[in-house]
């Protein structure tokens, strides 16, 4: 092939992304800046085969249809070479179909619904980057399968695919073992709160509480329970994850009882782990973000995430080669694997192979104690399905 | 007798419209001066021109002030407009209008005056809570009188305070300005179409004709005008 | 002559307040008939009565020999009723052409611009037709009201004070004008007015209302006679 | 049976929190005659003051709280002189505009300045709840509904007695009346969008404790307070915390009793059963009715 | 006096002969971004017949454009039906929806109307999620798939043109624009919309007058709900994609700023308000990519706009007109 794939040059590569700058998902933007922030570090130490990355990303509101104009966008008129870790399930689900159309890579999509992965046959141009939510799931399955042999569990989850692949993972973990979700609760991202939904958790009998929400719910959740005397032995929640800040403020310094000894999984480096402040990793995420996004609260994990995906998308366009096109990259991704990864935990491995097209399935459980997270155990890894 | 108010060459306009083109004019302290006009002549727009309600030019001077500002200006500074229509504050109760009557005095007596308005118009106690959009049209501009009046002004301005009312009650108001004009010196200036009561209370009048003085005089100069006889009163 | 327009025993309350207190009243076609009355005495809403726009709490209105009662307020004008208003109620954005091409809703598509140009220069307000309506002078307001009504073709026309705000030529006109009216539309009028030189000029007949309650009907000479109409409405020393 | 009170309890602390936001939307109404889309900025952005005065100023709640107050009133009266009084005389559509580029704005403004984390703010309300019956009832919900109750009669007072509220009134329904009875109508109406947006960081300052703080806090509460407002009658100050009472109760009771709504159709019907109740009675539970004489 | 409308005519001529000719002189993703400027056109001329001449505000237009968007989709993905085919289908289901809608709504008044309609733009995405089986639910219906039915992958044939996916949808979108504006006008101008106005100016008196106020209002919701699904439905062949996220909330609220931006009440504004919409976004964010900043911007322009210009864009327009007339009067005697 002659050197005229879009977006690429001797000298540059073009990427692109979408993300909410704006409205009630812009939390999700620090993703894109820790992102970009990444790619301006590794620019500066050379680029890929000489080639900086350049990377665009345009304000997409969390609203599909939006991403759908700006992604064109990006493709027809900004000529970029792959979009790039846009966050959203919806947002990229507008736009999948669209992209592997155009043969144009979807690359390292910043959301856990199952379908990236296990839909790689249908759309060979989309992968996806973090655990899946099923997979996630189903460690907090395994993990009371094994440690709370007989307590019955309440789920708070959200009402949409995020919610229910958390759900249908936490099952399938629980599969024929002697605990048992007795109930479980919806609630919309609409409401204002789920003080509802909590009382009837609790009027259900359950001794474990489990939250799939997103951070501002889950915390709502603690308070919920902390209000009507709830206490359950154990809590589970995937937002935590998100932000360390929320679990902090669910705590109320430390007032709301309930927060202590919460069980999350955790496959980022944590900003905040008092325990990797001397780690190198950890300096050397804190100083990008000292240089390229100064301003930013780097406790953030979000920008952790940008940061992790940039530098495995860096290692992948490494992979496709000097004589990089789109069709390379893919079939880079088609068998890959990234070892040392700075901003995921040690010993977490990106890798695909053969049918398996999830990047990452490896992470590790961790528990709230005294203010923060202590990570327990081993690497956990869900079995390619 | 000092004038309470003067104009003094006063202009005034509606976008291109030039309504008043140089009025002057003088209201003694304690008198009552009628404005008359054929329709469209300018006299409502010469009480709005005092209120502040239209943008003027010129000069006009109130108890030997330069009046200046809008409405609220004006009203603080002693004088009530009754506007043309109705000029009621229709969302609110007939005791809260004559309650607003009283905005700009101090606390004092306001119940003891609004005893007095419901002697002069004896359907306002029993209608208190009514709110006053729902009125009649005669009963509204009863109301926006008393509201007037709540305020114990230095100089009254009534537009056409006829319009809509019954005849026994439209001489009845007139009476009630005469009194309050001799007992409490109250200074009117009142436009009306109907001349022969107008000339019948006022002292002195000024007749309009496209926004300039054509006319001035005393009633009695006034009633004895072949002119004026002929085109307002009719005989 | 039959009567067009009938009135039995209308009955209507706003909360405690009798507005209409079982008035009976009719009006013959082709007759002025002046409506007059104290100030709250239930005039107006006698004609929000009539056009439909306050439902009574009892009584019969007829109209041509047919029940109003079960007539919604926009098919009013359809039976050939139309009116204005105490206070100017017009378009207030539109031209005072479309103010009058409005009134001819009723007759359909047909009724075009021209005839609503002739209607305005019949009420003496050709040359205003473009103006925007708010910006005339309240006299001519009125006028537009009244080519408005007109527009609408009916066979009633009520007229709620229309002298108002009107100076003495005027008032002359008005009743010319109505008297006019009445010839060259075929129309009957029901009149509310305070204006008694006018009423009594140029009504057929005359009802007098007072506090809810219909107090005296008859001839101008008549109601002008009846002492409890100078007790309530007209005082001792009644104009003209 | 407890299950049962417990959702209505709940229900009150979510409606509580409706009524808070929906009696600064009836103020504005009231005083200046405008449906103000940036309401719920407002009350977060004040939120947020105090927020930083606490967290990072070292006041403590209390005085961190009457300055956040002063600031709003400030802020409100700033945001009527600056954007709201060039518009006020014309059609109010172009006034909901405004509010709603004003709700952009300080959306925005709060993004950018204080990040979308979310935060805890402290109450005001003691962390201890009381059982009755087997039923938990926070003192946090206590506290706002109490709050909620006292600002309506205090609203009420000082809209009827006094000669302020009075004026205010008048200047929102009838400015050029207002104006020849001497009330300065611009000054008035500025003071309502000082109290309106105090009475909004009020709110805040209610729900923050609940919902946690972030720069969204109001954007979904602003719906529900609408929603109050118009079902209790938008002129109303009782029908304001009532609709939101009813609203968050009748959410709870949809939600939880009614298969086919569930959770995810508790919204649509709550709102369903709102037009019906305007169907029936337009201008609200409490408000009412306009009359235009003819 | 006669010429008047000869110019107004030529005029406009003029500006759809640059409607027509534009896609050859801008490449071919501005080509798109204009489709979407035509789309809310539509868009904005059912709004502003409804709001703007009948006086009825309507804060819940997105739920009628969320209606237009579904039917076409649904069409297009379970029965199989071209794209533009789709259009009349929808324009029908969403006038009777509009309605439906209008008979209840034309008993409420001012706010408690803004409020009922904002009400359907609230609930419409719920309400959308949850008949799953039929809509998609959250994961909502993908056209990309099918190609064969829009020209999302192979370029169409027309009258011996070639037109590709961007340009397709440019002219249908343009030309359904260009018909509904002219029907608009042609509504407005007499009977009916004379009617509309004068309910919006006084009710009582447009009743007085033989005008039914159900009818007026329950047909202005009609034609402007017509408007809406014609906008949905072109707004989801334009995007090959609808889910709930699609039409959300604030998609009504910025229907209602583009007429305010156009100028409430005129016709003559609209494609300002249009490219508002579209555009307005974009710019923002060219100013500052910091969360929320956009917004700022946004919120901020939109502002200025609004106390800048009092009419809108429809009234700058006739302020310059009556600036060049009077100019031309003045030699006149
Ligand atoms: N709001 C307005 N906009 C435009 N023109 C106006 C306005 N008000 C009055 N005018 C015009 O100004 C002129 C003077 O009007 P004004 O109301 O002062 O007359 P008037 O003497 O009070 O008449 P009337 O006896 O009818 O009340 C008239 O030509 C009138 O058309
Ligand atoms: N909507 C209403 N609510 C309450 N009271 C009303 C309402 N409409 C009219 N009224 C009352 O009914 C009575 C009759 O009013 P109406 O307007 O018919 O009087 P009118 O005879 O036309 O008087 P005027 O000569 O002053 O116009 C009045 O006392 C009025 O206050
Ligand atoms: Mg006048
Ligand atoms: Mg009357």
């Amino acid at each position: 092939r002659s050197g005229t794939e879009p977006g690429v040059a001797v000298d540059s590569i073009v990427l692109g992304g979408t993300a909410p700058l704006t409205g009630a998902a812009s939390r999700y933007a620090a993703v894109a800046r820790g992102a970009w922030a990444y790619f301006q570090y590794a620019n500066n130490r050379g680029g890929v085969y000489g080639r900086k990355i350049h990377y665009r990303y345009v304000d997409d509101g969390d609203n599909p249809a939006i991403t759908v104009t700006a992604t064109r966008q990006l493709i027809q008129q900004d000529k970029v070479f792959a979009i790039f870790n846009s966050p959203g399930t919806a947002t990229n689900l507008a736009v999948r179909g669209e992209l592997n159309g155009g043969k144009v890579p979807q690359l390292f999509v910043a959301s856990g619904a199952t379908t990236w992965g296990r839909d790689y046959g249908q759309y060979p141009y989309t992968s996806g980057f973090q655990p899946t939510y099923q997979a996630e799931g189903w460690v907090y399955g395994k993990y009371l399968a094994r440690t709370a042999s007989g307590s019955r569990v309440a789920v708070l989850f959200e009402n949409d695919d995020y919610g229910k692949d958390l759900l249908g993972g936490l099952k399938r973990g629980l599969e024929r073992s002697r605990v048992k979700v007795i109930a479980a609760e919806a609630y919309e991202v609409t409401s204002t709160d789920v003080a509802s939904q909590i009382a009837k958790l609790r009027a259900s009998g359950a001794d474990t509480l489990v939250l799939f929400a997103t951070p501002t719910f889950a915390i709502q959740a603690y308070q919920a329970a902390n209000r009507i005397g709830w206490k359950p032995k154990h809590v589970v929640t995937n937002a935590a994850a998100a932000a360390s800040a929320s679990m902090q403020a669910a705590s109320f310094g430390g007032r709301n009882r309930l927060v202590n000894g919460t069980i999350s999984i955790q496959f980022l480096r944590d900003p905040t782990d008092l325990r990797s402040r001397k780690d190198p990793a950890t300096g050397l995420y804190r100083r990008i973000m000292k240089q390229y996004a100064p301003g930013a609260n780097a406790d953030d994990p979000l920008y952790v995430y940008g940061m992790a995906a940039a530098w495995t998308a860096v290692e992948a366009l490494k992979k496709a080669g000097k004589d990089l096109t789109r069709a390379s990259l893919v079939a880079a991704l088609d068998t890959f694997t990234a070892m040392g990864n700075p901003f995921l935990l040690p010993g977490i491995v990106v890798k695909t192979a053969g049918k398996d097209h999830d990047p990452i399935e490896q992470m590790l459980l961790r528990r709230w104690q005294n203010g923060s997270w202590k990570a327990f155990g081993g690497l956990w890894a869900y079995p390619a399905s | 007798m000092t004038a309470l108010l003067e104009l003094h060459a006063v202009e005034a306009r509606y976008g291109p419209l030039q309504a008043l083109r140089g009025i002057t004019l003088e209201v003694p302290e304690g008198s009552i001066v009628a404005v008359l006009g054929a329709n469209g002549a300018g006299k409502t727009t010469t009480l709005r021109a005092v209120s502040g309600m239209v943008k003027r030019d010129g000069e006009i001077t109130f108890a030997g002030k330069p009046l200046r500002g809008g409405p609220e200006a004006a009203a603080r500074a002693g004088i009530a407009h009754v506007p043309e229509g109705r000029g009621t504050l229709t969302e609110l109760s007939v005791i809260e209008n004559l309650r607003l009557g009283a905005y700009t005095r101090r606390g004092r007596s306001v119940r003891a005056d609004i005893e007095r308005m419901a002697d002069y118009f004896p359907w306002i106690p029993e209608r208190g809570d009514q709110t006053a959009g729902t009125l009649s049209g005669g009963e509204q501009q009863m109301l926006a009188l008393a509201r007037a009046l709540m305020s114990r002004p230095r100089l009254l301005m009534l537009d056409e305070p006829s319009v809509g009312l019954a005849p026994l009650i439209v001489r009845e108001i007139f009476s009630i300005i005469s009194t309050l004009n001799e007992q409490e010196g109250l200074t009117v200036l009142v436009v009306e179409q109907d001349v022969r009561i107008a000339l019948e209370v006022a002292a002195t009048a000024y007749v309009l004709e496209v926004g300039t003085v054509a006319l001035s005089g005393t009633s009695a100069e006034l009633r004895g005008d072949e002119a004026v006889r002929r085109s307002y009163l009719g005989y | 002559m039959a009567a067009l327009l009938s009135v039995e025993e209308i009955t209507l309350r706003f909360g405690g307040i009798v507005a209409l207190d079982g008035v009976s009243f009719e009006v013959e076609a082709g007759h002025i008939a002046g409506l007059i009355g104290p100030n709250g005495a239930g005039k107006t809403t006698a004609f929000n009565v009539i056009t439909r726009l306050y439902a009574p709490d009892q009584g019969r209105l007829e109209f041509d020999g047919r029940s109003l009662l079960e007539t919604p307020a926009h098919r009013i004008a359809e039976h050939g009723i139309a009116r204005t208003f105490q206070n100017v109620n017009l378009f207030t954005s539109m031209s005072v052409l479309e103010n009058v091409l409005v009134g001819g809703h009723r007759l359909g598509r047909g009724t075009g611009e021209k005839e609503a140009r002739a209607m305005l220069e019949y009420v003496g307000l050709g040359v205003r037709a473009g103006d925007l309506a708010a910006s005339l002078p309240y006299g001519l307001q009125k006028r537009v009201e009244i080519a408005r009504a007109l527009a609408a073709k009916p066979r009633l026309l009520l007229l709620d004070e229309p002298a108002g705000g009107l100076n003495h030529e005027g008032v002359e006109e008005l009743g010319d004008f109505i008297l006019r009216l009445r010839d060259d539309h075929e129309l009957t009028v029901l009149l509310v007015e305070h204006h008694m030189g006018l009423v009594m000029r140029i009504s057929d007949h005359v009802n007098v209302l007072g506090s809810g309650r219909k107090i005296a009907g008859g001839t101008p000479a008549d109601v002008r006679a009846n002492p409890d109409v100078i007790e309530a409405y007209l005082g001792s020393e009644a104009g003209p | 049976m407890a299950a049962f009170f417990q959702q209505v309890v709940s229900g009150l602390a979510s409606g509580s929190i409706y009524g808070a936001l929906a009696l600064s939307i009836v103020l504005i109404h009231r005083a200046t005659g405008v449906i103000n889309f940036a309401q719920g900025e407002m009350a977060t952005f004040s939120t947020y003051i105090a927020w930083t005065l606490v967290t990072h100023h070292g006041f403590s709640y209390w005085p961190a709280f009457v300055v956040a107050l002063v600031v709003s009133f400030l802020g409100g009266v700033g945001i009527h002189e600056a954007v709201i009084r060039p518009v006020e005389r014309g059609p109010r559509i172009r006034v909901v505009i405004v509010t709603i580029g004003l709700l952009l704005v300080l959306n925005g403004l709060v993004t950018w300045i204080w990040s979308g984390e979310v935060r805890a703010v402290q109450s005001p309300f003691p962390a201890r709840t009381i059982d009755v019956g087997g039923v938990a009832i926070s003192w946090q919900d206590i506290g706002t509904i109490a709050v909620c109750l006292l600002s309506v009669l205090v609203l009420g007072a000082f809209f009827r007695c006094t000669k302020t509220g009075l004026a205010m009134r008048a200047a929102a329904t009838n400015p050029a009346e207002a104006r020849l009875v001497g009330v300065r109508v611009s000054r008035m109406l500025a003071v309502g969008w000082g109290l309106a947006a105090a009475l909004g960081a009020v709110a805040g300052m209610l729900t923050a404790p609940s919902v946690f703080l972030s720069p969204n806090m109001m954007l979904t509460v602003l719906i529900y307070a609408f929603a109050a407002a118009v079902l209790g009658g938008i002129d109303s100050p009782v029908g304001a915390v009532v609709g939101g009472l009813l609203l968050g109760v009748g959410l709870n009771l949809l939600g939880t009793y009614v298969d086919f709504v569930g959770s995810d159709l508790g919204l649509p019907a709550a709102l369903l059963v709102i037009l019906v109740v305007l169907l029936v009675r337009p201008a609200g539970l409490f408000g009412k009715p306009r009359v235009r004489k003819v | 006096m006669r010429r008047e409308p000869l110019r107004a005519l030529a005029l406009f001529a003029a500006l759809a002969a640059v409607v027509f000719v534009l896609p050859a002189f801008v490449n071919d993703f501005r080509a798109q971004q204009f489709a979407y400027v035509g789309i809310y056109l539509v868009a904005l001329t059912g709004l502003n017949i409804l709001t703007g001449y009948a006086g009825q505000i309507s804060l819940g237009h997105g739920a009628f454009m969320a209606i237009g968007g579904y039917t076409a989709s649904i069409l297009m993905i379970d029965h199989g039906v071209r794209d533009i085919a789709t259009i009349p289908l929808a324009i029908i289901v969403t006038g009777i929806a509009g309605v439906l809608f209008g008979l209840p709504a034309a008993r409420l008044s001012g706010l408690y109307l803004a409020l009922a309609t904002f009400a359907i733009a609230v609930a419409a995405p719920a309400t959308i999620k949850r008949f799953e089986g039929f809509t998609g639910g959250g994961t909502g219906v993908n056209l990309f798939g099918i190609p064969e039915l829009t020209a999302s992958d192979a370029p169409l044939q027309l009258f011996g043109f070639e037109l590709d996916f961007n340009n397709w949808i440019y002219y249908l979108s343009w030309t359904i624009a260009i018909a509904g504006y002219v029907l608009a006008w042609l509504i407005l101008r007499g009977r009916t919309g004379r009617a509309f106005r004068a309910v919006r100016d006084s009710e009582i008196a447009a009743v007085s007058s033989g005008i039914s106020l159900t009818r007026t209002k329950v047909l202005a919701f009609g034609i402007s709900a017509a408007y809406a699904g014609a906008a949905g439905a072109l707004f989801a062949v334009a995007t090959a994609f609808v889910n709930p996220d699609t039409f959300p909330v604030t998609l009504s609220i910025f229907l209602l700023v583009g007429i305010v931006v156009s100028g409430i009440g005129s016709l003559q504004g609209l494609v300002a308000g249009a490219v508002f919409i579209v555009f307005m976004p974009l710019w923002a964010q060219t100013v500052s990519k910091s969360p929320g900043a956009p917004f700022v911007v946004y919120g901020g322009v939109l502002i200025v706009l609004v106390l800048v210009l009092p009419g809108g864009v429809a009234g700058l327009i006739a302020s310059a007109r009556r600036l060049t007339r009077r100019r031309q009067d003045f030699p006149k005697p």
